[in-house]
């Protein structure tokens, strides 16, 4: 682009960067707003990406509590511990 | 007899006495590994990079040849033949010449904002978008640097990548400098990585400096809960409009957006996990020694490596002062005032700067947990640099 | 002032004035994220297409250049140099580019048919070899496509790619096309990987209406077990003989029996983890994005799409009613009779086609359990579709 | 190949793909009578590939305090270490 | 290098090893020499790389019958499945 | 009816009965996958190398074309154009084409020895620095095996890469091969890794020869604890003093010491696990058949590869030989005495010429535990084997 002067640049970067990122504020508003018009906000915390707690409920029958609270904490922990793909097929009394 | 001689002409303990220079770079290279493993320097870019920087000085090894990547082209008729030799023959390509290639190519720092974004969480920024004028005004470091960097001398191509080290975000400054002014990127990766590092010994000074005891012990009210919809829509949205404002910045948002609709979409847990980690780690080592290699001895040992360290840190400063200033500023004509100390965190540097507005937030005040508040300018400020880098690109760009 | 109006006009949203269409693909691209995050038609794939889609749309963004894989071959020297641009300078590669070697170059759809083969049990194949017609008979679908879209006007190349839609076989459609017809790898991936999540919609009325209820409640009788040792053995046999007799599908075939080898092996239990893990996952991204990239607004704006995505459904009904039908037919001569329903999970789709069989059949009959005997015809028409790729590639490949 | 009939491709890939996967079955047939009379079969079943259950056994047996502590430790550093490398460093009486 | 007959080549390859290897000899015996100087041998063993021990406390209470099992389970298959895919297909009574 | 000609033509059965040969390998393939499936000779590689040697030997299955790669030089413009055919035609590469890049370019040796390097612990070494002697000597076999080959008529190029079989280490043969004597890597690897697999055959009768049952019984004091530091100390010291005086062993010195850098520091564990696991599994897979590809029936069925594999196993003898026989020299001059039975790990193979001796030990002494001492040659045979490579890639390194 030819010759361009270095407060040429400081001006237009600084300005781009102001612009863009108040234009972001201005649409993260708007999603917001149509947000909340659309539905009754379903916080984001209450649907985490990965729910490894309901995974727990169909084990929570019977009288093994405590061995259900034992297994789901190991469980809910190692899967928070990165390494994936949880599935209790089946827990028996024998 | 001869053949004896020869040999000893060929080992390294010959070869630096005819470049002593290169002793000189191993020790700045030990150096560097000590900030990593003794200092905790964020070691896993700087472990990589000083040892790629010890491997490529050390003397007839031929690991890494610049002149493959001579005038800013790719050499593929070297890498079929080799590399052609003083004497006439021709030597090997090196293992750091073919990782190097991501780097030239623009790959490593992308698939590294990839999984930057599947690690990052937008959800204070979304809660409070204002953080982003903060994350814009922290960008004032990178600007007044390439005002000093263009005084000192330096092209517009090199005072733009200097300046870059004060978005304080490596994968930005790394793919900036590697497009703009691919001789630099051993002393900016390194002052990069060493100032982001050095973020709790830089900001807190200038944070308590332009603030008063009372806006210090400012408590902010808690953020509103963000939806899951939004999450998933803010990666889209900010991919789209940020590059059809600025087209030059759509690789790096996009590849932190691509990283991001993975994490918040729930839907491709595998490629997320993946992208976080195993894919993230194999391109950080490969980046990390590739990057390190560039730093032979006459690319960093002269007076210019000095300059970019002094701009590094002024990048650094000016960018924690503009944050702090802007939320000062913002305070005149907002009710519910702002923490000016979560204005620092607007350099990115994710997650340490946050943490930084946090413990000089509650040395003032206990009780008063700014780590949120600051984590929206924080990431803010990744986005922020990113224009910035957009900026510098579509103005030097070939 | 001239400067800012150079500016101005870089940004896409001049470009974009420019070139309208590119909008309508955003759109497009947006709808396939909708599909893949809220409907979950096949997110691992769709996800990262869509977004290729978006990034490869963003007027200006220079992200994927198709002009470096124009008339079928890679131009290095363009990877080495920059790629011209109208106003005579050239534009570094970019992210997509780098990857989309992968896809050119046939490498990406074979490591992923490694993982699938490590993913897959043959045993239920192997147990009841009979399956395996009913894994050729729902190929029908690609041979009768093939003839469609020859009479719609494609070329035989053009139309061997559509045709393979009804493999129901991502990486082999994907696998084909690129040799076959890359510029329809756009529309022709989207289209298999919409129709393979739509399976559960496509096929059960296609079922319904081919068979009575009494075939749909037979009941069939347990497989026998099968031993470890023909585990083992059947996918170096298979790999040998499909491949001397169609050498063109051997390296679909073999890469499928590589991972198969390895994961019934039981020795090599970590190259087997991270080949259908790590390494798939993360081909599975980079796949993704690059044939996303491909469906530019010149590419995918056409009415040839339209006809892609009509002959797709028509693929997938014939591949169905073919398998429904052979198994119809050997009912006649055999003593323990097939349920028809199995035949349709001949089609591939893994192991959705197969789960479909199973929901159907159990509507009629409670008690009844085909899964797994739909397992044996659904992992046959992998084979089968990759053999029927071997004739196209072979009377078509270069 | 030059000029080469719709119904030509057609047929060809047709019986192509019958042939093959009927020589397939033939194969397999044959695989699996060599199979059962050089050995009384062994059903993969009984010997999979990754067999982790045994492993269980010889842990539910003997004194359960100290096995609680050696497998907490276990744990809590599987779960630090996020993949692999279990390393026991010491185990304490509780 | 033009000529060079296999005696020198075994010759100079030998030597060289030889050299090297004794160089490093004595660099190690320094670089332990200075050590121990330096400092008190704090030895690896006491500073392992990553120690998440202290993790293991809150699990080491409660029930611990049926916590044993549920977690000898769990450890069992993670080592036998080494990095991932945690499935328990049943759980008995001890 | 000359379309169906043509294409029985195609098939591999008629090309076969032009190139008979192959269906040798195909058997000999066989047997290999039979040896890594049964018999657990190194599955890891052994697999992977068979599963190649299958590939490359189908006919017309064109995965992998040595013609891209001849004359010790990368053929760009096939890649990107296809490779000539005898019919005038051409044919796209293959898989394994693509994937034998990083063999020719060295990069899989080295990042598989950044992987060993996680996984190894000089402690031993560092503890026991005599250990580096017999490490040292257990690398007669290279020489005496370069003796054999060149009086077999070997090229120096081809009898060094042979010679390193000795070594016991597979990246460092195959790094070797590849650069000297790309057309015996089948060969080669084979050899390498099957003899590694039968160091409990081989081993144990030359060590009980060599040795009286008094010397086997000699019990050897406990090692010293290894400070943090020492460990951390070692890899920096040994990379740069070992390839100052050696700067052709710098790469693979370099990668390994990188490796045991990211393990020692405990400051990266992220990237210590990815590049001990997933990256070094991805990169073994590609390895193995990459290498595995290049036994092509007329690379590999002549009476040189008979006379490799019997030169293998001199390689591994005298290596055996070398570390027993020194063991017992220092014996006369040392005090505390040396088992001369840990003087046979120097051959490396790591871990199982060390469990080698153990096992040996403890047959005359069921108290006597050799391991650990057995661990500090073992890894010191690494080394040893790394500095014999460089003087052969110095002497006759393009
Ligand atoms: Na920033
Ligand atoms: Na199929
Ligand atoms: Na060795």
């Amino acid at each position: 682009m030819g010759e361009i002067g270095i407060a040429q640049v400081v001006l237009m970067g600084l300005i781009t960067v102001f612009v863009v990122l108040i234009c972001l504020i201005i649409i993260i508003k708007l999603m917001g707003a149509i947000m909340s018009k659309a539905a009754p906000a379903t916080p984001a915390e209450a649907v985490p990406a990965a729910a490894p707690a309901p995974a727990a409920a169909p084990v929570a029958t019977g009288n093994k509590q405590q061995m259900v609270a034992a297994i789901a904490v190991a469980i809910a922990e190692e899967m928070g511990t990165d390494v994936s793909h949880i599935r209790i097929h089946s827990i028996k009394r024998v | 007899m001869e053949a004896i001689v020869n040999f000893l002409k060929s080992t390294g303990f010959y070869l630096v006495s005819e470049n002593p220079l290169s002793l000189i770079m191993l020790v700045v290279a030990c150096v560097l590994l000590y900030l990593a493993i003794v200092k905790k320097f964020e070691p896993m870019l700087l472990l990589p990079i000083a040892f790629g920087m010890l491997l490529t000085n050390l003397p007839g090894a031929g690991i890494y040849h610049a002149e493959l990547f001579e005038g800013g082209h790719v050499h593929w008729e070297m890498f079929a033949s080799g590399v052609p030799l003083a004497n006439g023959g021709t030597e090997a390509v090196g293992l750091i010449d073919v990782l190097y290639l991501g780097v030239k190519l623009g790959v490593y720092p992308c698939l590294i904002f990839v999984g930057v974004g599947c690690m990052t969480d937008f959800g204070p920024l979304i809660a409070n978008p204002k953080s982003l004028l903060l994350g814009a005004a922290a960008q004032l470091g990178i600007f007044v640097t390439y005002i000093g960097a263009t005084l000192l001398g330096f092209t517009p191509e090199q005072a733009s990548s200097i300046g870059i080290i004060g978005g304080a975000d490596g994968p930005t400054a790394i793919f900036v400098t590697s497009k703009l002014a691919p001789e630099l990127l051993g002393p900016i990766a390194v002052a990069a990585y060493s100032y982001m590092a050095l973020v709790p010994v830089i900001q807190p000074p200038i944070m308590k400096a332009l603030t008063t005891k009372k806006e210090r012990m400012i408590q902010m009210k808690q953020l509103r809960e963000v939806s899951k919809t939004e999450k998933i829509l803010f990666p889209i949205v900010v991919t789209i409009f940020v590059s059809l404002m600025l087209p030059s910045a759509a690789s790096l948002i996009g590849a932190l957006m691509l990283g991001n609709l993975m994490r918040e979409s729930g839907v491709v847990e595998r490629l997320n996990k993946t992208a976080q980690n195993e894919l993230m780690n194999t391109v950080t080592i490969f980046l990390g020694i590739s990057v390190g290699a560039t730093a032979t001895a006459a690319n960093f040992l002269n007076v210019q490596t000095l300059s970019i360290l002094a701009l590094g840190v002024i990048a650094f400063g000016f960018g924690t002062a503009g944050g702090v200033l802007l939320a000062k500023f913002m305070n005149l004509f907002l009710k519910d005032k702002i923490n000016p100390l979560i204005g620092s965190a607007g350099v990115s540097a994710v997650p340490m700067a946050a943490r930084v507005s946090q413990v000089v937030g509650q040395k003032e005040n206990p009780r008063n947990f700014l780590l949120m508040h600051a984590m929206g300018p924080n990431v803010a400020g990744v986005i922020g640099s990113a224009v910035a880098a957009g900026v510098f690109l579509a103005l030097f760009g070939s």
